[in-house]
């Protein structure tokens, strides 16, 4: 790879990781889901990088303009807008750094500690061969996807119905 | 089918058939039970004729009596396999026996009617099944059948405590056959049946060394089985330091109640050690025989303290009971047929004794409703017959020659001293105590000036005395003339007895 | 030269920020983010083991039903949660403790 | 690419079809029905669970490996489908009650057993991971069913914070998984990882991830908390539904997830079957030892069930000691035959704490008391069903207990059998004080006139009784039928 | 029909047609009829309370006994007869216990006496206990007694001695607690009860310890056992100690003594016929029927403890003011004579005075009841309270009451061993045979100075019992006085009979030779089977030590000497050989014999002399008044006290074995309640405390759960509950640590 693409890369990796940071740290909650619009982007980025075409695509199309759309939603839906600096709480902050720290550590000491093996796919585009994988392979998880997003559907009607009848 | 199979499973159609009668209809329900406990004595006694005193049965299948066999769970090589031999046919005659009686001293029960006596007749059952099962799972089965419908009849027919009671008793027992569960299956995963090959229920297969396999034979092994399924039998009995729940449950329960648990349950801790864990494991037993010896004397020295220094009358039968039932663990731990004669011959007196005490201090209850013994005092000349049958029962406890009590109890000293000599040297020393506590109490209840509140009390009545009578007559007359009971267990208990001291101690 | 190892170590980040998110966050909309952030590490790691291990596509497969999965959850999550704050005016997680002992 | 015709054979999926197709037949005469839509889903759900159960028994010689081995249809896929079935059905009866007019719940409940159907069968992680999902998010909308209910509704919320992070960290586990095998398919994954000499540090702690996804639907300590809350606050039907179904479906994926865990070796300390002991312990300790205390029925039964999921990991334990031969399969059969031992009992006892909620609107404890003597027919099979829990013979959970503990013996795990009887024996402290507060205590104050008036078993609630209480009794006593047959299914 | 199987089964090898065992038989069972007649029928449909037929029963007995006697004893006169029946009663394994009847001339003098005092006694109380509410009751009690006491004489196994044992326990327990209503009447019952249980165990487990070495509990077949060796040394001696602690709880000898006097509550024919004649002779019949298997070592205590018993008994007498109680210790030091007979070997003359003893015991208690009968009513004339029995309020009678008096008076001049009664020749065979016993074993000087010490007491106490109620002034006044009277004929009768039966003529037709009547002849000293198995052992060294001739008669100072030679002889020989010193010590029986005679002169001065010394304090102080007793009381000072307080015997059990026995239970009883139930209590404790502050505890706990378990597994319950907050984070953050502790500690 070129200087270029690995400084890309590194912008990338710094994108999704500070911009998850804010969404976990950042006091205003509508700072945190525009943040996680940056995480999501830089994930498809990092797709991008790893030949993934079709999921960094999918990415930024479900994740960008549909579940964030939702969470968007949500926040102004459960809270009283008043300005855009809705405050978030938190608590328990310093206690549940002990034992997340140590998974972090823990995994950070298996990434590095592992000999991984190495089995490098050729790149090339992968839309056509995971079509194919879906509707062979995973013909049944994708149609149960659909039943799944349906009932999931139905749910969320039911509940948001239920909402509508409470008032 | 097995004349067995008819007097176990009798009560439960009784239960049932009472379970669908009128329930305000006690009168009709009352006579249901009494009949079916009828039925199932008269079947039991008529048994007796049939029953070949020359079969020894224990670890024979083919000189077990009466037997009747099925696959039940062929999955498991479970088998509803029954049968009778010297030492179970004494007791399935106690049970129909007392059974038979205490239904007629229920007849006081005024709550639950309907209830009260489908319990009865469930419980019966159970006993009935424990003691003829010669499956071991069976034998659990019926085990823990008895846990429930006493758990209920103490539960709700009790005294004041009753609740407290009821849930004592069932810990205790329950913890108690939990353990006896995890040995049964250690011994079933390593016996072999000697026809198919697999595993085995049967305990008289799993009586043959030889068809026992694997860690079973470690004598490690064979130490922790020994000692769990000694718990789980000791907390029936109950030995000491197991024995707490019983004085509990004994003044909590119901008259019948606490007849039959003293009368019949208790019996069951000792005929299990005798009927599973000696002949299945015998050489640690032999080698524990000590230990047996050591918690009977105990039991004896203890159980009589305790019920000296009680107070409620109940509570001193209940101790006496524990008492007594030291001198079945000394008996049987001698693993001589003197001593293992004794010990069932006690447990069959004990059961009639015991009984006609229970039965007695509900007649008082009845009347002066307490049992506080300071609280009564000259009720000898307003009660002469009641006084009479005490007194009969005082010292047929106290084990007095020509009462049957005596002989079980000089059985056990003779075959108990003859290898344990020190445990019954101090064991005898339990007969000064019994003395002296039922003495007492007899002087507090009975002699000295009639208290003023109770001089008009009523003598014991007809009904009472027809439960007392044949307790009475078996108690004298087992005591003058012992063969029918003792030439019962005769052959069985000799062949133990050889058993037991043909094998090599750890 | 970046490699499998920085992308684990993203991911890793990524999910260990969630967790964080999760356990800290009051407001059940950033808890919803928090777990998104968990879900997208776990897609990254599929996708990053099927370029540099494995050699085969099911983890692409993986990672876009992850996807799908978390757009049925995040639907179904914000509609308890507008349950919630319809009853509760409040979409606080921590004022929901009703349920204990 | 490899262009070949692509000859997909999808006959093993005939029942989820099926299950789909009725689904969507259901959705659509909910749509068009006015009145009473839940007894018509719950009538019509039913009468499609029941055909499954016969398409399933009818396939069941389809024994093999289809669509690319994502999907294993075996006796225990079709053994764990007829489960379901039973559970769905009478959990439906259950929910009918409730939701006379809504047809949504039912249709919930069945597109769950879909999820439970593919769960059986599933023999990839994705499929596993999908299926578990299909499972799991109908039932985050089905706790909140309670309407209006703030107990519902944070019951649903709690459930779904705690789903959602789950099937985060098993996705993670998973895909650590995957990075290290390079498969997806179970099977295959298994035997790439066994044939690796030792154990690498992403084999353990992707397993240990994954059991925290499997733990938490089978509620297993310590991924159990969410399961007291969303079993207090969720309507008593769905609780039903929650404490028998979704368990089972967990541990059918847990048995499939099996070979995968026995390639664990103890280069780190951790085995397969030291991991699932300590979780049996845990959980069943931490079950029995949480309910002691309930003053909610509900609630009670609720940590009843992580201890009896304790109860039923000890035969994973068993099955994890001993990967395959003849202890292999006593350890399964006692598994299955407990769970279809649980279904009854823990539904039956769920039927009458629902009888008593809607009757007198609450299921605390104090509603109890006295209720023996109200309504001894419902109280009596209240009390066969705990005794049947506690595991006293002659009823069926005994012979469930004497199963797993016959599969411990065998198996020589003495300790985790020690741990079990103590745990048994804790657990009579609460099953016995609720019998106890049922036939020995009186209704307390101003609620003893209510309470007297008792509650009756009307006909649906009458079947449903003596469905549950039928096999309770029944499976005490002859209970060799069942057993052969589950020996069957395993062999 | 299966009950006829047994019994076939086990009667088949008796020998039931002898005539003698049909009489037995007859006399054992007749009363066990009447008893059960009269005590379920007696009162509602008997006429006389059915009184007649107990007396039928006993008196028909008597009649039976005395056929037996007088043709198998006296008319055969066969000192080895010997027949028994036995039939199989318990049997375990292949061992058959069987038991029967065995007669013989021990049995059949017995049998006679037993029955003989009875019959009379049954006689008697028809006027004592006229117009008793429980009249009935009584006299199926006496026939309970009769029975049972007759079965104990009969009896061939050492089981079913101690069975009817128990039993002549149990009926003394009805007859002394008869007027329960009094509580000094039911104390003394219980206290009667449970003394003889304490020695009941001594002999249960010597006879254990018997039937471990031999296998057998048959008399005859134990004696022949040690004959055989089976069972010898220190065994032997612990078994015959054992078995003599039942003599002890049943003869009250010292230290378990303090029941008898207080049974004397019973009613007065009960303490005659039980607490003097049969029942409390019981315990000396025992040793005499086991006199052949006892030690020396065994031999010795019991010679010690029956003479301390005897002194000790009769000091105790000379303080009482109670009648009965003065005839009770009386009783006890009797008893302590004839144990003590036994013990130094002297076999024959321990159970003379065990015959003799019965007939003039029964006559003084059967006299003192008549007294008392007498004082009653006077008493009971003036309305006065004062006690009937205490000799302060009597004097003068033997003017209202002559036969009473003169028999009365016969009877205490045997007592006291004046010649010509039969108390002398047996009491001076006693003296005699501890003197002896001293001679041959001089460091031994206490036992007939424990002998003789009573001899002088009971001539004194027994005089000073005569003077005190029967002569002076009558003290209860005047008018009490005209209601006394003489007692009917029914209790005169039995009066005259047991004092003519104190009478020398009855036993021997020469009043200082009892060994030449027939009653020696008939029971002369059986071998001791000890003895004869050292014997065989020492056979070839020692020929002479074994000399068994029985009635060689020699000069006196011949046979002293003879006798110190061979005293040498085996001490020396002793050296050499421990043990057989011991066999050849053994009461003297070898050569003893010499000495016997030689120290029967001597014991006969001695024992007259002493007794006229009694005779005459006793007149001093109590009849010519010449000694004041008061002024000796004072002198004597605390031993006087002593003797007035029954040396505090009573006291020092009550505060200790009694005052223990009941510490022990209620210590056990707390620690059964407190520590044992539960382990509970004292974390129950603890947490009744905190549930001060909570409250939680006794709602939940108590509520059914009181149980350390319970508390422990409640506590871990709560401990398990705290995690469950209601906070899904915190779930999560708890799922998450845990998670991660597992990995950091078994991953990383």
């Amino acid at each position: 790879m070129n200087i270029l693409g690995e400084i890309v890369f590194w912008v990338f990796v710094l994108l999704t990781i500070g911009s998850s940071m804010v969404v976990v740290f950042h006091s205003r909650i509508i700072y945190s889901a525009f943040a996680l619009l940056f995480t999501f982007f830089g994930i498809a980025g990092l797709y991008v990088f790893l030949a993934a075409d079709f999921l960094a695509a999918s990415q930024v199309l479900i994740y960008v303009g549909g579940i964030l759309t939702l969470i968007i939603f949500g926040v102004f839906m459960t809270t009283k807008i008043t300005t855009l600096s809705i405050p978030q709480l938190t608590h328990h902050r310093y206690i549940a750094l002990i034992p997340i720290g140590l998974v972090f550590y823990a995994l950070v000491h298996m990434i590095f500690k592992t000999s991984w093996p190495v089995n490098v796919l050729d790149v090339g585009p992968t839309t056509q061969m995971l079509g194919q994988l879906l509707l062979t392979k995973y013909l049944v998880p994708f149609e149960l996807a659909s039943v799944l997003l349906l009932a999931a559907l139905v749910g969320a009607m039911r509940l948001a119905r239920m909402f509508r009848e409470a008032d | 089918m097995s004349p067995l199979t008819l007097i176990t499973f009798l009560p439960v159609v009784g239960a049932a058939i009472i379970l669908a009668l009128p329930r305000h209809n006690h009168k009709l329900i009352q006579w249901t039970a009494l009949f079916t406990a009828l039925v199932v004595l008269i079947i039991t006694a008529s048994l007796y004729p049939q029953f070949d005193m020359q079969k020894v049965g224990i670890n024979q299948e083919a000189t077990f009596q009466f037997t009747e066999k099925h696959s039940w769970i062929p999955a498991f090589n479970i088998n509803y396999h029954v049968g009778v031999d010297g030492l179970s046919f004494p007791m399935i005659l106690l049970t129909a026996l007392l059974s038979f009686l205490c239904i007629p001293a229920s007849f006081g029960i005024k709550k639950g009617v309907q209830g009260y006596f489908a319990l009865f007749l469930l419980l019966e059952t159970g006993m009935m099944g424990t003691f003829i099962a010669l499956d071991f799972f069976l034998f659990y089965v019926f085990w823990e059948i008895m846990l429930l419908p006493m758990y209920f009849l103490i539960g709700i027919w009790g005294g004041p405590r009753r609740i407290y009671a009821a849930i004592k008793f069932f810990l205790y027992t329950l913890i108690g056959s939990v353990m006896m569960l995890v040995v049964m299956l250690m011994l079933y995963f390593n016996t072999i049946d000697p026809v198919t090959g697999g595993h085995t229920f049967n305990m008289l297969h799993m009586m043959d060394q030889a068809n026992q396999t694997g860690i079973i034979l470690l004598h490690s092994t064979r130490i922790i089985m020994f000692f769990g399924l000694y718990i789980g039998f000791a907390i029936k009995i109950p030995a000491f330091p197991f024995h707490t729940w019983l004085p509990d449950a004994h003044v909590e329960a119901p008259t019948a109640i606490s007849v039959i648990l003293a009368g019949v349950l208790l019996k069951m801790g000792t005929y299990g050690i005798i009927r599973i864990l000696y002949p299945i494991l015998p050489e640690t037993t032999v080698s524990f025989g000590w230990f047996i010896a050591l918690i009977g004397m105990i039991n004896i020295i203890y159980g009589a303290f305790c019920a000296m220094a009680q107070t409620d009358l109940k509570k001193l039968v209940a101790y006496s009971s524990i008492s007594h039932m030291g001198y079945v663990m000394l008996g049987m731990s001698a693993f001589t047929a003197a001593g293992l004669q004794g010990a069932v011959f006690q447990m069959f007196n004990h059961g009639t004794i015991t009984a006609m005490l229970f039965l007695l201090v509900g007649v008082i209850y009845d009347r002066a409703h307490h049992r506080q013994i300071n609280g009564f005092g000259g009720l000898a000349n307003v009660m002469p017959r009641y006084m009479g049958i005490t007194l009969l029962a005082f010292f047929a406890g106290m084990g007095l020659p020509g009462l049957s009590g005596f002989i079980s109890e000089a059985m056990v000293f003779i075959g108990a001293f003859q290898v344990w000599k020190v445990h019954t040297i101090i064991a005898i020393f339990g007969i000064i105590i019994t003395a002296g506590y039922l003495l007492w109490t007899l002087q507090r209840v009975f002699f000295g000036e009639t208290n003023p509140k109770y001089l008009d009390i009523k003598d014991i009545n007809g009904r009472e005395l027809f439960t007392l009578i044949p307790l009475g007559i078996i108690v004298i007359f087992l005591g003058i003339w012992p063969h029918p009971v003792l030439d019962l267990m005769n052959s069985s208990l000799s062949h133990l007895a050889n058993m037991m001291s043909s094998v090599t101690p750890l | 030269m970046h490699c499998l190892d920085s992308y684990l170590f993203v991911s890793a980040a990524m999910f260990v920020l969630g967790l964080l998110a999760v356990v800290t966050r009051k407001n059940a909309v950033s808890i919803l983010m928090g777990i998104e952030l968990m879900l997208n590490a776990g897609a990254l790691n599929f996708v990053a083991f099927s370029r540099f291990s494995t050699a085969n596509l099911d983890g692409h497969v993986a990672a876009l039903f992850i996807l799908i999965i978390a757009a049925a959850e995040a639907a179904v999550a914000l509609a308890i949660f507008l349950n919630l704050y319809r009853l509760k005016a409040t979409s606080e997680v921590d004022k929901a403790n009703l349920l204990r002992g | 690419m490899n262009q070949s015709p692509i000859n997909i054979d999808l006959s093993p999926m005939i029942p989820e079809l099926t299950l789909v197709g009725g689904l969507l037949l259901l959705l659509i005469v909910d749509l068009l029905a006015k009145r009473n839509k839940g007894i018509i889903a719950a009538v019509g759900g039913s009468i499609l669970l029941f055909v499954l159960m016969i398409i399933t028994i009818s396939a069941e010689e389809r024994v093999g490996s289809y669509l690319f081995g994502t999907v294993i249809q075996d006796g225990i896929t079709v053994f764990f489908r007829l489960l379901f079935c039973l559970a769905g059905i009478i959990s439906l009866g259950l929910m009918s009650y409730r939701f006379k007019d809504e047809g949504e719940p039912h249709l919930l409940i069945l597109s769950c057993i879909l999820g439970m159907f593919l769960l059986a069968g599933a023999n990839d992680i994705i499929m596993l991971f999908v299926a578990i999902e299909m499972v799991s998010i109908p039932a985050y909308v089905l706790a909140g069913y309670g309407r209006k209910d703030m107990k519902s509704a944070e019951a649903s919320l709690k459930y779904v914070l705690y789903g959602a992070v789950s099937s985060g960290m098993m996705l993670y586990g998973f895909s650590l998984l995957y990075g290290i095998s390079g498969a997806t398919n179970l099977p295959e994954m298994a035997a790439k990882l066994g044939t690796v000499s030792g154990t690498s540090l992403p084999h353990v702690m992707g397993l240990v991830l994954v059991f925290a996804g499997i733990g938490y639907k089978i509620a297993m300590v310590p991924f159990h908390f969410w399961c007291p809350d969303v079993y207090e606050g969720s309507p008593t039907a769905v609780t039903a539904f929650f404490s028998v179904a979704p368990k089972a479906a967990g541990f059918a994926a847990l048995l499939r997830l099996m070979p995968v865990y026995v390639t664990l070796e103890p280069t780190y300390g951790v085995t397969a079957v030291g991991m699932i002991t300590i979780g049996s312990a845990m959980t069943m300790t931490l079950g029995n030892l949480g309910a002691i205390w309930q003053d909610s029925v509900k609630r009670l039964l609720a940590y009843s069930s992580i201890a009896h999921a304790g109860y039923l990991l000890m035969g994973f334990a068993v099955l994890a000691a001993y990967p395959e031969g003849e202890i292999h399969d006593l350890a399964t059969a006692a598994v299955m035959f407990y769970l279809v031992v649980y279904v009854f009992m823990n539904l039956g006892a769920f039927l009458i704490v629902d009888l008593v909620e809607r009757n007198f609107g609450g299921e605390h404890i104090k509603w109890f008391r006295g209720f023996g003597k109200s309504s001894p027919i419902p109280a009596l099979a209240l009390a066969v069903f705990l005794f049947s829990l506690i595991g006293l013979p002659p009823l069926a959970g005994f012979i469930g207990k004497f199963y797993l503990f016959s599969a411990l013996v065998k198996g020589k795990l003495f300790a985790l059998a020690i741990i079990a009887i103590a745990n048994t024996v804790v657990s009579l402290f609460y099953y016995v004080r609720l019998i106890r507060d049922m036939f020995l205590y009186e209704a307390e104050g101003n609620i003893a006139d209510q309470v007297a008036a008792g509650a009756k078993l009307k006909t649906l609630g009458g079947i449903l009784a003596i469905v549950t209480l039928i096999p309770t009794l029944v499976l005490g006593i002859f209970w060799g039928q069942l057993a052969n047959w589950i020996q069957l299914k395993v062999w | 029909m299966y009950l006829r199987q047994f019994a076939v089964g086990a009667l088949e090898n008796s020998n039931i047609d002898n005539i003698m065992f049909q009489l037995a038989i007859y006399i054992l069972l007749a009363p066990l009829v009447a008893f059960t007649i009269n005590i379920f029928w007696g009162k509602r449909y008997l006429p006389r309370g059915g009184d007649w037929i107990s007396i039928t029963a006993i008196w028909s007995g008597c009649a039976f006994a005395l056929y037996m006697f007088f043709t198998k004893v006296l008319g055969n006169y066969d000192p080895n007869y010997f027949q028994s029946w036995q039939f199989d009663w318990i049997r375990w394994g292949d061992y058959q216990l069987r038991i029967g009847i065995a007669l013989d001339n021990v049995s059949l003098i017995m049998l006679v006496v037993v029955t003989l005092v009875s019959s009379l006694i049954h006689l008697y109380s028809t006027a004592y206990m006229k117009g008793d509410p429980k009249y009935h009751r009584f006299f199926a009690f006496l026939s309970f007694f009769s029975f049972s006491m007759i079965g104990l004489v009969l009896a061939d196994n050492l089981l079913i001695i101690f069975c009817f044992w128990e039993l002549v326990g149990l009926s003394s327990y009805f007859l002394i607690g008869f007027w329960h209503e009094k509580d000094s009447a039911a104390n003394a019952a219980k206290k009667a009860f449970v003394a003889n249980r304490i020695g009941d165990v001594g002999m249960l487990i010597g006879i254990l310890l018997v039937f471990t070495a031999m296998g057998t509990l048959n008399v005859t077949e134990v004696i022949a056992g040690v004959a055989a060796g089976k069972m010898g040394g220190m065994a032997l001696t612990i078994a015959g100690l054992c078995l003599f602690c039942g003599a002890i709880g049943k003869s009250a000898q010292f230290p378990l003594h303090v029941w008898l006097p207080d049974a004397m509550e019973g009613p007065t024919p009960v303490s005659a016929l039980i607490h003097a004649a049969t029942m409390v002779a019981a315990g000396v019949y025992l040793v005499v029927r086991i006199f052949a298997i006892l030690t020396p070592e065994a031999s010795l205590v019991i010679a010690y403890i029956g003479g301390f018993t005897a002194l000790f008994a009769a000091t105790i007498a000379v303080a009482q003011y109670d009648i009965k109680r003065v005839l009770a210790y009386s009783t006890l030091s009797q008893l302590g004579y004839m144990v003590m007979a036994l013990g130094v070997g002297s076999y024959t003359a321990g159970f003379f005075h065990l015959v003799t003893h019965a007939m003039f015991k029964a006559c003084l208690f059967l006299g003192s009841g008549s007294v008392i009968h007498a004082m009653h009513g006077a008493l009971h004339h003036i309305h006065s309270h004062d006690d009937a029995q205490d000799m302060r309020f009597m004097g003068g009678l033997k003017k209202y009451m002559p036969v009473t008096f003169i028999t009365f008076l016969i009877a205490t001049v045997s007592l006291s061993g004046v010649p010509l009664t039969s108390g002398f020749m047996s009491k001076d065979a006693i003296l005699g045979g501890s003197l002896a016993y001293f001679m041959m074993h001089p460091q031994h000087w206490l036992l007939p100075v424990f002998g003789f010490g009573a001899a002088i007491l009971t001539a004194f106490y027994m005089f000073r019992l005569v003077y005190m109620t029967f002569f002076g002034e009558f003290k209860s006044g005047p008018e009490a006085a005209t209601a006394l009277h003489e007692s009917p004929r029914a209790m005169t009768i039995p009066l005259i009979v047991l004092g003519a039966l104190s009478i020398f003529v009855f036993y021997s037709f020469n009043p200082f030779n009892p060994a030449s009547g027939w009653f020696s002849t008939l029971n002369p000293q059986p071998d001791r089977a000890y003895e004869q198995l050292q014997a065989v052992a020492a056979h070839d060294t020692h020929a002479e030590a074994k000399s068994h001739d029985s009635h060689s008669k020699h000069e006196a100072v011949e046979k002293a000497e003879h006798n110190d030679s061979h005293g040498t002889v085996v001490e020396s020989h002793g050296e050499e050989h421990g043990e057989e010193v011991h066999a050849t010590d053994a009461g003297g029986h070898g050569g003893g014999h010499d000495v016997h005679h030689t120290a029967h002169l001597i014991a006969m001065v001695i024992s007259i002399i002493l007794a006229t010394l009694g005779i005459l304090i006793a007149t001093m102080g109590y009849y010519w008044h010449k000694i004041d007793p008061n002024v000796w009381k004072k002198r004597l000072g605390p031993v006087y006290l002593g003797m007035y307080h029954k040396w505090w015997w009573d006291e020092i059990y009550e505060y200790t074995f009694i005052g223990g026995t009941k510490l022990t239970a209620n210590i056990l009883a707390w620690f059964d309640g407190a520590v044992i139930d539960g382990l509970v209590n004292f974390v129950a404790t603890i947490g009744r405390f905190v549930s001060v502050v909570h409250g939680w505890f006794d709602l939940y706990v108590v509520d059914g759960l009181v149980n350390l378990t319970a508390w422990i597994v409640g506590i871990f319950g709560r401990f398990t509950r705290l995690f469950q907050g209601g906070q899904i984070q915190r779930y999560v953050l708890y799922t998450i640590a845990l998670v991660a502790v597992f990995i950091i500690l078994k991953v990383l």
